[in-house]
């Protein structure tokens, strides 16, 4: 019944969320001073290419049709959210013209939510079981020094992490790749393994910084949850050490980290981004920023507009699955 | 609990020997250190030079404390206002219910939900590279009063029910007096801890930005001299005391102030009583 | 001007739980009507079991509850009527004042306990300056047996619940209230010092010419203090009249129910259990909402919603056991009071 | 002979603030099949006792002297005697604990059942026979106590209060204890729910003729149940006595005020409550620990510490009203 | 706690299987990552970073990137050139254009004999007309408007022969359909591939080309393209005129930023370099032995880009519309620091509006070097320092700079003919002249308000420049003005520049390869160019309106590069250039494009030079028959 309700308004705000990311991001560039056309034309020009004056004109003209940026800014909105939720097409890319927007972006995401989702799930699960430890048996030694490493760590932001596994393990001791290459066509066995020696490094740049974050706040709700009446009663009840861990400590704690999960997936996802831009990762960071320095409205407005629909479709999706971990607000 | 305090007192002695370097040793600077060939080039650290200077003539300590002064007006700038249109935002919503409550939870999703960075290159882009640090910190207050906005709210909704509120309602107070009396001191340390958490995210952020080379690079940040100390490969090139020190000051202004931030919740923890048994 | 400090009329509270498709509704409030003399301070209790709706009513009383319909009148001035020239501001808050359930609760954690007092005698307008605010602070809190010299400059938790309790009731006495209501005074205080707050309501009465709404599920302290008692059953006042008669005389099955389950040292219980069933079918019930757990269930009291009937000019029970479960001596509708 | 056994017992708290005396040389014997009842207000140190007898001294808690033993049958016809360390070994079958505060001390994201599980210990024979024959034994249990078998799948918020204090005596006499511990069983609930409850607890004493320890501060409920009372103030007993002995003939000057205080419907005579707060039992006063707010005080009572006397059958007070009759 | 203590060991276990494999892939390594042998595969770095469309090899769409390897392996333009001469040559033409008229609207173009399309088919003349047909058709081709402006029509005669008429004059038709700088985008396309095809919307992929090698292989992420030796290279334009490539496989790789690639240079992984810093020279020096830029000791770096840097003043707006602002300008540079800020000195200066490429040094700058120190101004002040080569040197001496020659004539060579002085008192003289105030050491212009210039710099995609504006920005703020460095993302600031919407800027309006860089210069500075600010101007951005330029650049449009008035002529306009000073050029463009010599043999340096080191023009492939696999002694 409450669930009904729940599902109904978080879709309703899923669905607004999206249209007030998107109108912004349309028209955001459209007040851009730098214009697709005059970029493209510089490219050509700066590449020594000589022209008389009516032949960039005429040029000029060709690639302004071409890039169907005719027409009042109403008409290019309305035709933007027709083409997006109707055809879903984004239209050719600018600079990458006639390539679709959608071809360049389907190639990336891919990556950029396999690597998302790949270090979060990791650094989420490795920072709530050290967090678990460290609130929960806070007394050891060991737990105590994964959480000074944590509170180290947290600060550290992604690209001086990102910079330092690239001198470590690029330079000093090539262990991982220096070129991205992925060997394979998809389902094979060396694809994947390709896949994965690739993205290592970027990953745990991802992982190292993200999980201090999980390790403080897991640790501080599994502290607080330890002095829960239920955790002393299950005590008195005999039960083991690892069950009163799992079934009652981390059972509580880790609803509101379920939460704050999907609050996080925005920030995530920046700095995933940031760490594509490093380590030349083929996803939609790269994309996004290559888009901005080429004016690429089509490309950028393609690839923000899908990051917002994935991070808020994420956490759609985290908070429609949070009543499966959280039993009070199933069957209320 | 009771290492709540000596957390807080390390933080707090690394912040103020960050003030000192980012907000009193600029004034007595003998050069503005942003010019370049000043001193020669790659100079090791020396008593004339404490940190050396970069390849571009720069005196690196001189530089390091102009960056730390940017970074700190960034982070506490940023800081200030997305905790303070939070905290009123969030107060507003949870406390006014019905159509603001609306709006502006839903504003804050939409800036929570969104990915800040893409709408932030974006933004540098349509400045036209003039994205000055006040601009900077103004789209990070965008993107970060959402959360204290959010957090208040839920506090705001749980202080209407709370009794004392009543109680001070019966004593004759005002809206505005329980506002005052009641309600801000209990979230007081709360926004404090939110209010060092955003500086340390808005100095990230815009070093961030800085290392891809869209912040405003004439100005002297922390990120910016990273920026700078990677074009000119420093990294490679083993220049530590280059690239190093905007690094080492980052990691060390952030748990400075991670230390203020947790130690100033747990102290408040302590004062509400959960220190002893 | 009114005969009654404090009336309720047809006062009904209606709570959605659930949401927008499958939401129910929930009747907290029943139809209560019932009102307090102004000729005489008197305590009236309304005694219940969690989820009778007592302590909603007693927030509606306090206007921290809006009815879903009904009013409140406060020697005659309607609390909620649109528009209307009720109390308002200043002037209730110098009428009604409160003693809530937890006194830790009722007081701020990081405020000073007697900055509440110094504000309702400041902000209410009862002390022109800050030295008749002492006088009048000082007063009150001696009248609850204590010091304002202990009082001073602490905070809540430097106190012992009783005697928070009590510096709450000082801070209601500030602006000479007509009418006191007390949600729970009691339950979160050792059985031993109970009576001292019950007490003191006693005397302060006499002493104030104040008056009390009593909010409690402890049937023995309410006849203790109280002059009037309302039982609340599932949303609705089952039966009330003066404490002495309902006490010695009940008429609803269910105030003989809640009398026989006190645990008192005069008589050992009979051994007999009769729990309640799922709350929710009772407050929907088209029926006596009691009739479930009734020992003189009869069948129209299972078809039926009993209506309020009127046993003296003070008594009155929600209940056909009174009139013999004849429903035609019942036609004198519910609520037409006095 | 007592089945068990507490001889000068102190269990103190260390506290950052200093030690908290809170179980200070307690001697009492609990008897086979009978209902105890220990009374007082809060922070005399009755939940701290009830640790103690539970065998769960965690730090800070510990035991600083005195000895506690209990009779346990090793199930081949004899008795063995247990003392603290070796009696939490036999949780639940031997001794088990009914919480108090049934809000809280159920996990409320997992259902019942499973915490019905957590409480068979591991070396239990129902652990071999496997999970589906507990189930099928817990529910037949909850039949046989009258309780909704579909509670076994719940989760704790779909219960009400008292649904949720039964399922509590239901799992802390599952598996027949000897001894059940019931820590303020009944407080937060309504008096009809109250009643329901303290009837199924001693109903289920009877049948199983085993031994039931109450604490609660609510003189009328020990008047209900309680075979015998302890009375317990600042961490010492004070009275120790048959129940209606006590009431008839309450010996301390503390009883005589709890009792005294106690409203009863249909009485309205004046009822005087106790005034003033217990001391502080991280530095307590040196003589009799009730003396400050004593009203029969006399000048020895603040230095001298008052034994435990017997002043008729059974019935034990430490009082120097008393000492000086019995000198 | 054991079923814990397994986890950790698993995880440890885990990762250090993923070592030790990733450690077997790095040392097994004689092949490369695409599976070719190392030894006989030519690494090259691609200069445009990631492409994102690596499948869109259509060479006429808009969005088609052509420096992956594209134009500089797999496509043949008509005419080429040689940067080493300073001439053009035939590339799929069998000879340059011949003018069959005086207007020079019609020429007779023929191909080379025995030319192969990689599918095996025959380059024909049929080819190429269908080719002019196919672009005029398509309107959705940039090229196509430019196209139209040009071919008026055409005419085949044969196989190997055809007639093209044009709209109007071209005496250098060779600059027009052909290679001056960089690569044209005139490309022949295979008839029967295309005739078949919609040619807008056509992938083209896999290419069918006329180059010497085909793309065999691209990274559906973009991040490297393989490119193959055609078995038929007798049958391409390069094997005609310098015989086999050397590299079986070509393949250029992205690494991400510059760390990463000098990190693949360290490695080995990379043979050759585009455009790097000098720091990251410095660096790869040392770590590599077998690292060799153009030069084997100092200054290491190339000078002969075709583009100079310097900064360009928007000359219709004010201060800049004065000649003695601009001259004052000029003299407050201190070109000695902004030359150590910018890239540690190793550049060559230029006064003049082409750059100091080695063969317009020769042909301009090194000639007008006597001229350029006897000119003065009307009273009598002469600006030029001839002596910037011999200061430089002897700083870049004390800072420890090695290796570099004695004799003033070589410092020359190498640094340039010299620069205007630093003379900030005459600046000051010439600036209060013109009602310029010095007040508190801050400039204030004519009207009293405060004097400041924003730089628009190019954020990071082109390092030099965006130096320079830092380096220059520095130096008039120590003069007293209030510079500031606008950094700009590429497309902001093109279109600021096109539309004149800036103060001043570090663009490059001054290019050229050849000698005859007329097109280049007419396109910069005639006047006929000008639009007003606001509306993107088809040349002249600038907006700089003289008589006196667009008059000389009149009179040699209509000679063609060999005719004996175009050198005078165009060293009349770089005088006239000097007097009126419309933009201030500063440093020729040095390039770090080093090589490694690990594997390869005939990599041109400045001690083997058969063509200048531009990995991304399309002159690329005429290296190929240079460089050979390293022989194992």
């Amino acid at each position: 019944m409450q669930f009904a309700k729940f599902v109904v308004t978080r879709v309703i705000a899923y669905v607004l969320v999206i249209w007030i990311g998107i109108t912004v991001v349309f028209f955001v560039p459209r007040f851009m001073p730098s214009d697709p056309v005059e970029s493209m034309l510089g490219r050509i020009m700066t590449r020594g290419a000589y022209m008389e004056a009516e032949q960039v004109e005429a040029m000029r003209a060709t690639l302004t049709q071409a890039f169907g940026l005719e027409g009042t800014l109403a008409e290019q909105y309305f035709g933007f959210f027709h083409r997006t939720f109707l055809t879903r097409d984004f239209g050719p890319s600018l600079s990458l013209f006639p390539t679709p927007v959608n071809e360049v972006v389907g190639r990336a995401l891919p990556w950029t939510l396999g690597l998302l989702l790949s270090s979060t799930i990791i650094a989420w699960i490795l920072g709530n079981a050290i967090g678990l430890l460290a609130g929960y048996k806070s007394r050891w030694l060991s737990s105590r020094t994964l959480e000074v490493i944590a509170i180290f760590v947290y600060p550290i932001p992604y690209y001086i992490t990102a910079l330092i596994l690239i001198i470590l393990f690029i330079h000093i001791n090539p262990i991982f790749p220096l070129f991205f290459s992925i060997r394979g066509d998809p389902p094979s066995l060396e694809f994947i393994t390709s896949v994965i020696y690739n993205s290592v490094l970027p990953a745990a740049s991802i992982v190292i910084v993200g999980f201090g974050w999980w390790v403080l706040s897991m640790k501080a709700l599994s502290s607080s949850i330890s002095e829960e009446d239920f955790v002393y009663f299950a005590k008195l009840k005999g039960a083991g050490e690892g069950r009163i861990m799992t079934a009652y400590v981390l059972r509580n704690a880790i609803l509101p980290q379920v939460t704050v999960l999907a609050l996080q997936i925005g920030a995530i996802f920046n700095g995933a981004l940031i760490t594509e831009i490093l380590f030349g990762y083929p996803g939609l960071g790269t994309i996004t920023y290559n888009a901005v320095l080429q004016a690429d409205y089509n490309l950028l407005m393609g690839t923000i507009s899908i990051s917002i629909i994935a991070v808020a479709s994420s956490t759609l999706i985290i908070d429609l699955l949070y009543p499966f971990f959280d039993p009070r607000i199933r069957q209320r | 609990m009771r290492k709540g305090s000596p957390r807080l007192t390390i933080g707090l002695i690394m912040l103020a020997a960050f003030i000192i370097l980012g907000v009193i040793l600029p004034f007595f600077s003998p050069e503005d250190p942003r010019s370049w060939i000043r001193h020669p080039r790659n100079l090791q650290p020396s008593a004339e030079h404490l940190l050396g200077t970069t390849n571009l003539g720069q005196d690196t300590f001189w530089l390091l404390s102009y960056a730390t002064q940017n970074s700190l007006f960034i982070g506490l700038f940023v800081a200030f206002f997305a905790t303070l249109i939070g905290v009123f935002a969030g107060l507003g919503a949870g406390f006014l219910g019905g159509i603001p409550d609306r709006v502006i939870t839903l504003l804050a999703d939409v800036f929570i939900v969104v990915p800040s960075l893409p709408i932030l290159i974006l933004m540098s882009s349509l400045l036209q590279g003039r994205a000055s640090l006040v601009l900077i910190s103004i789209i990070l207050i965008l993107f970060n009063w959402p959360w204290p906005a959010r957090q208040m709210r839920s506090i705001a909704l749980s202080m209407r029910e709370r009794q004392f509120v009543n109680t001070a309602r019966f004593s004759g107070s005002s809206t505005i007096q329980i506002l005052a009396e009641e309600i801000v001191p209990h979230i007081f340390s709360w926004a404090m801890a939110n209010f060092v958490n955003t500086v340390l995210v808005a100095i990230a952020t815009e070093s961030g930005l800085a290392v891809i080379g869209l912040s405003s690079l004439e100005e002297a940040t922390l990120g910016t001299t990273i920026y700078w100390a990677l074009q000119h490969q420093a990294l490679l090139g083993r220049r530590w005391w280059w690239i190093g020190s905007p690094v080492v000051a980052i990691i060390l202004l952030f748990i400075a102030l991670f230390l203020i931030s947790t130690g100033i919740s747990n102290l408040s923890a302590e004062r509400r009583g959960h220190g002893d048994a | 001007m009114s005969e009654n400090l404090l009336e309720l009329r047809n006062v009904s509270k209606v709570f959605r739980i659930g949401g927008l498709v499958f939401g129910t509704r929930l009747v907290a409030v029943d139809d209560v009507s019932l009102s307090l003399p102004a000729a005489e301070p008197s305590i009236l209790s309304i005694v219940g079991e969690s989820g009778s709706g007592k302590t909603t009513l007693a927030r509606i009383i306090l206007e921290l509850e809006h009815p879903t319909s009904g009013d409140v009148l406060i020697e005659g001035h309607p609390l909620f009527e649109k528009g209307g020239a009720g109390l308002k501001g200043r002037d209730y808050y110098r009428a009604v004042q409160p003693i809530f359930q937890n006194p830790f609760e009722a007081f701020s954690a990081r405020k000073r306990v007697d900055k509440y007092l110094f504000n309702a005698a400041l902000r209410l307008k009862i002390a022109a300056n800050r030295k008749e605010a002492r006088e009048i602070v000082a007063e009150v809190l001696e009248s609850v047996g204590l010091d304002l010299s202990r009082v001073e400059g602490k905070y809540a938790n430097q106190f012992s619940g009783g005697e928070l309790q009590r510096i709450s009731v000082a801070r209601s006495l500030i602006p000479r209230p007509k009418l006191i209501v007390a949600d729970e005074p009691v339950s979160m205080i050792d059985a031993s010092l109970r009576m001292n707050i019950v007490n003191l309501f006693l005397e302060l009465k006499e002493r104030y010419k104040v008056s009390f709404v009593y909010i409690t599920h402890d049937l023995s302290t309410a006849y203790y203090v109280s002059d009037y008692i309302g039982i609340m059953y599932r949303g609705s006042v089952v039966e009330y009249g003066p404490s002495e008669q309902i006490l010695t005389d009940s008429a609803h099955p269910y105030t003989e129910l809640l009398l026989d389950s006190v645990p008192t040292v005069d008589h050992k219980w009979e051994r007999q259990v009769a729990l309640p069933d799922i709350e929710i079918k009772e407050f929907q019930a088209q029926a006596c909402k009691f009739s479930k757990r009734c020992k003189y269930v009869q069948a129209i009291c299972e078809n039926t919603i009993p209506p309020m009937v009127r046993m003296s000019a003070e008594r009155q029970a929600l209940c056909y056991k009174p009139v013999d479960f004849e429903p035609d001596a019942t036609a004198k509708p519910a609520g037409a009071n006095l | 002979m007592a089945m068990l056994r507490l001889r000068d017992l102190k269990c103190y708290y260390d506290t950052p603030r200093g030690v908290v005396q809170a179980v200070d040389g307690v001697s009492f014997d609990i008897q086979p099949n009978e209902v105890l009842g220990i009374a007082g207000e809060s922070g005399c140190g009755k939940s701290t006792l009830l640790k103690a007898l539970y065998d769960y001294i965690q730090p800070p808690l510990q035991i600083v002297s005195g000895t506690y033993e209990a009779d346990f049958p090793d199930g081949k016809g004899k008795v063995k005697t247990i003392g603290p360390g070796e009696i939490r070994q036999h949780w639940w079958e031997f001794i088990s604990y009914i919480p108090q505060g049934s809000m809280s001390v159920l996990n409320p994201v997992i259902r019942i059942e499973s915490q019905f599980f957590d409480a068979v210990p591991r070396d239990h024979s129902l652990r071999a026979v496997g999970k589906t024959a507990i189930r099928e034994r817990v529910a037949a249990y909850l039949k046989e106590l009258e309780l909704p078998v579909e509670v076994l799948k719940s989760y704790p918020h779909q219960l009400s209060g008292g649904m949720k204090q039964r399922v509590l005596v239901a799992l802390g006499t599952f598996l027949h204890p000897q001894i059940v511990l019931a820590d303020e069983p009944t407080t937060a609930l309504d008096v009809v729910v109250q009643k329901g409850i303290l009837l199924m607890l001693t109903e289920l004493q009877q049948q199983m003729e085993n031994t039931l320890v109450v604490v609660s501060h609510d003189m009328g409920v020990h008047y209900q149940i309680s075979d015998r009372l302890a009375i317990m103030y600042a961490g010492k007993l004070v009275e120790y006595g048959p129940t209606d002995a006590i009431f008839n003939n309450p010996a301390h000057p503390y009883t005589q005020m709890l009792i005294g205080s106690l409203p009863r419907v249909g009485d309205r005579t004046q009822r005087v409550g106790i005034s003033g707060r217990p001391p502080n039992l991280v530095n307590p006063p040196a003589g009799c620990r009730f003396a400050a707010r004593c009203p029969k005080v006399m000048d020895h009572c603040a230095h001298e510490a008052p034994a435990l006397l017997q002043i008729e059958p059974e019935h034990f007070v430490s009082c120097h009203l008393y000492g000086e009759r019995a000198s | 706690m054991i079923r814990k203590n397994r986890k950790v060991l698993l995880s440890v276990a885990v990762l250090l299987a993923v070592v030790l494999f990733s450690t077997a892939l790095v040392t097994a390594q004689e092949m490369t990552e695409v599976g070719t042998p190392r030894a006989t595969t030519l690494i090259v770095d691609q200069l445009d970073g990631r492409i994102d469309n690596p499948t869109q090899t259509n060479p006429y769409q808009a969005g088609t990137r052509f420096n992956q390897g594209l134009h500089q392996l797999a496509y043949s333009n008509m005419w080429e050139i040689n940067t080493a001469t300073g001439e053009q040559f035939p590339g799929l033409a069998a000879e340059m254009p011949e003018a069959l008229n005086d207007d020079y609207t019609s020429f007779r173009i023929t191909l080379r004999d025995n030319l192969r399309w990689s599918d095996g088919e025959p380059i024909t003349t049929a080819d190429v007309a269908f080719t002019i047909d196919m672009v005029l058709g398509t309107p959705e081709f940039p090229y196509s408007g430019f196209l139209s402006q040009v071919v008026d029509s055409y005419e085949v005669v044969d196989d190997l022969t055809m007639i093209l008429n044009t709209k109007r004059s071209e005496p250098r038709l060779g600059y027009t359909l052909g290679v001056h700088i960089w690569g044209d985008h005139f490309r022949p396309v295979p008839k029967h591939i295309w005739e078949n095809e919609d040619p807008a919307t056509f992938q083209n992929y896999p290419p069918v080309v006329s180059g010497p090698y085909t793309l065999a292989d691209v990274d559906p992420n973009g991040n490297w393209f393989l490119y193959n030796k055609r078995a038929d290279w007798e049958n391409t334009d390069v094997g005609q005129i310098f015989g086999e490539p050397g590299p079986e496989h070509v393949l250029f790789r992205f690494y991400g930023t510059e760390e990463r690639r000098i990190i693949a240079g360290i490695q080995n992984q990379l043979d050759i370099f585009t455009d790097i810093s000098p720091e990251a020279w410095d660096i790869l020096r040392d770590a590599n032995p077998n690292a060799r830029a153009w030069h084997e000791n100092f200054p290491w770096a190339n000078f002969d880009d075709p583009c100079e840097r310097g900064i360009v003043f928007s000359n219709s707006q004010e201060p800049w519309d004065n000649q003695n602002v601009r001259w004052a300008i000029a003299l407050a540079t201190d070109i000695k620091s902004v030359g150590l800020a910018t890239f540690a000195g190793i550049l060559r200066v230029s006064p003049l509006a082409v750059p100091p490429v080695q063969v317009i040094h020769d042909a301009f700058h090194k000639p007008m070097r006597e001229w350029m120190t006897e000119f003065a101004f009307e009273d009598g002040y002469q600006p030029f320092d001839p002596n910037y080569a011999v200061d430089i040197a002897a700083i870049l001496a004390e800072q420890g700079v090695e290796g570099m020659p004695e004799d003033e004539e070589a410092l020359v060579d190498l640094f340039g003919v010299g620069w205007w002085k630093h003379d900030p008192d005459k600046a000051t003289e010439m600036l209060q002249a013109e009602g310029f105030a010095l007040e508190n050491g801050a400039w204030h212009k004519p009207d009293g308000s405060p004097w400041q210039i924003t730089i628009n710099s190019p954020s990071n995609f082109e390092v030099q420049s965006q130096r320079l504006a830092f380096a220059v920005a520095d130096n008039w703020r120590a003069f007293g003005i209030d510079a500031t460095v606008q950094q700009m993302d590429s497309g902001t600031f093109w279109s600021n520049y096109s539309r004149g919407e800036f103060d001043a800027g570090s663009y490059w309006p001054g290019c050229g390869a050849l000698p005859d860089s007329w097109d280049l210069l007419d396109a910069f500075w005639h006047k006929r160019h000008i639009v007003p600010i606001g509306q993107p101007a088809p040349g002249n951005a600038m907006r700089y309106d003289s008589d006196a330029l667009s008059g000389i650049l009149d009179q040699i449009a209509p000679l063609p590069s060999d005719h004996p008035d175009t050198i005078p002529l165009l060293t009349e306009f770089e005088k006239q250039f000097i007097v009126e000073r419309p933009w201030l050029p500063m440093f020729g463009t040095s390039k770090f494009v080093p090589v490694i010599t690990t594997y390869w043999d005939g990599l041109p340096t400045a001690d083997y030079f058969y063509e200048g080191p531009w990995w991304w023009w399309s002159l690329f492939k005429y290296h190929m028959p240079f460089i050979q696999p390293k022989s194992d002694g």
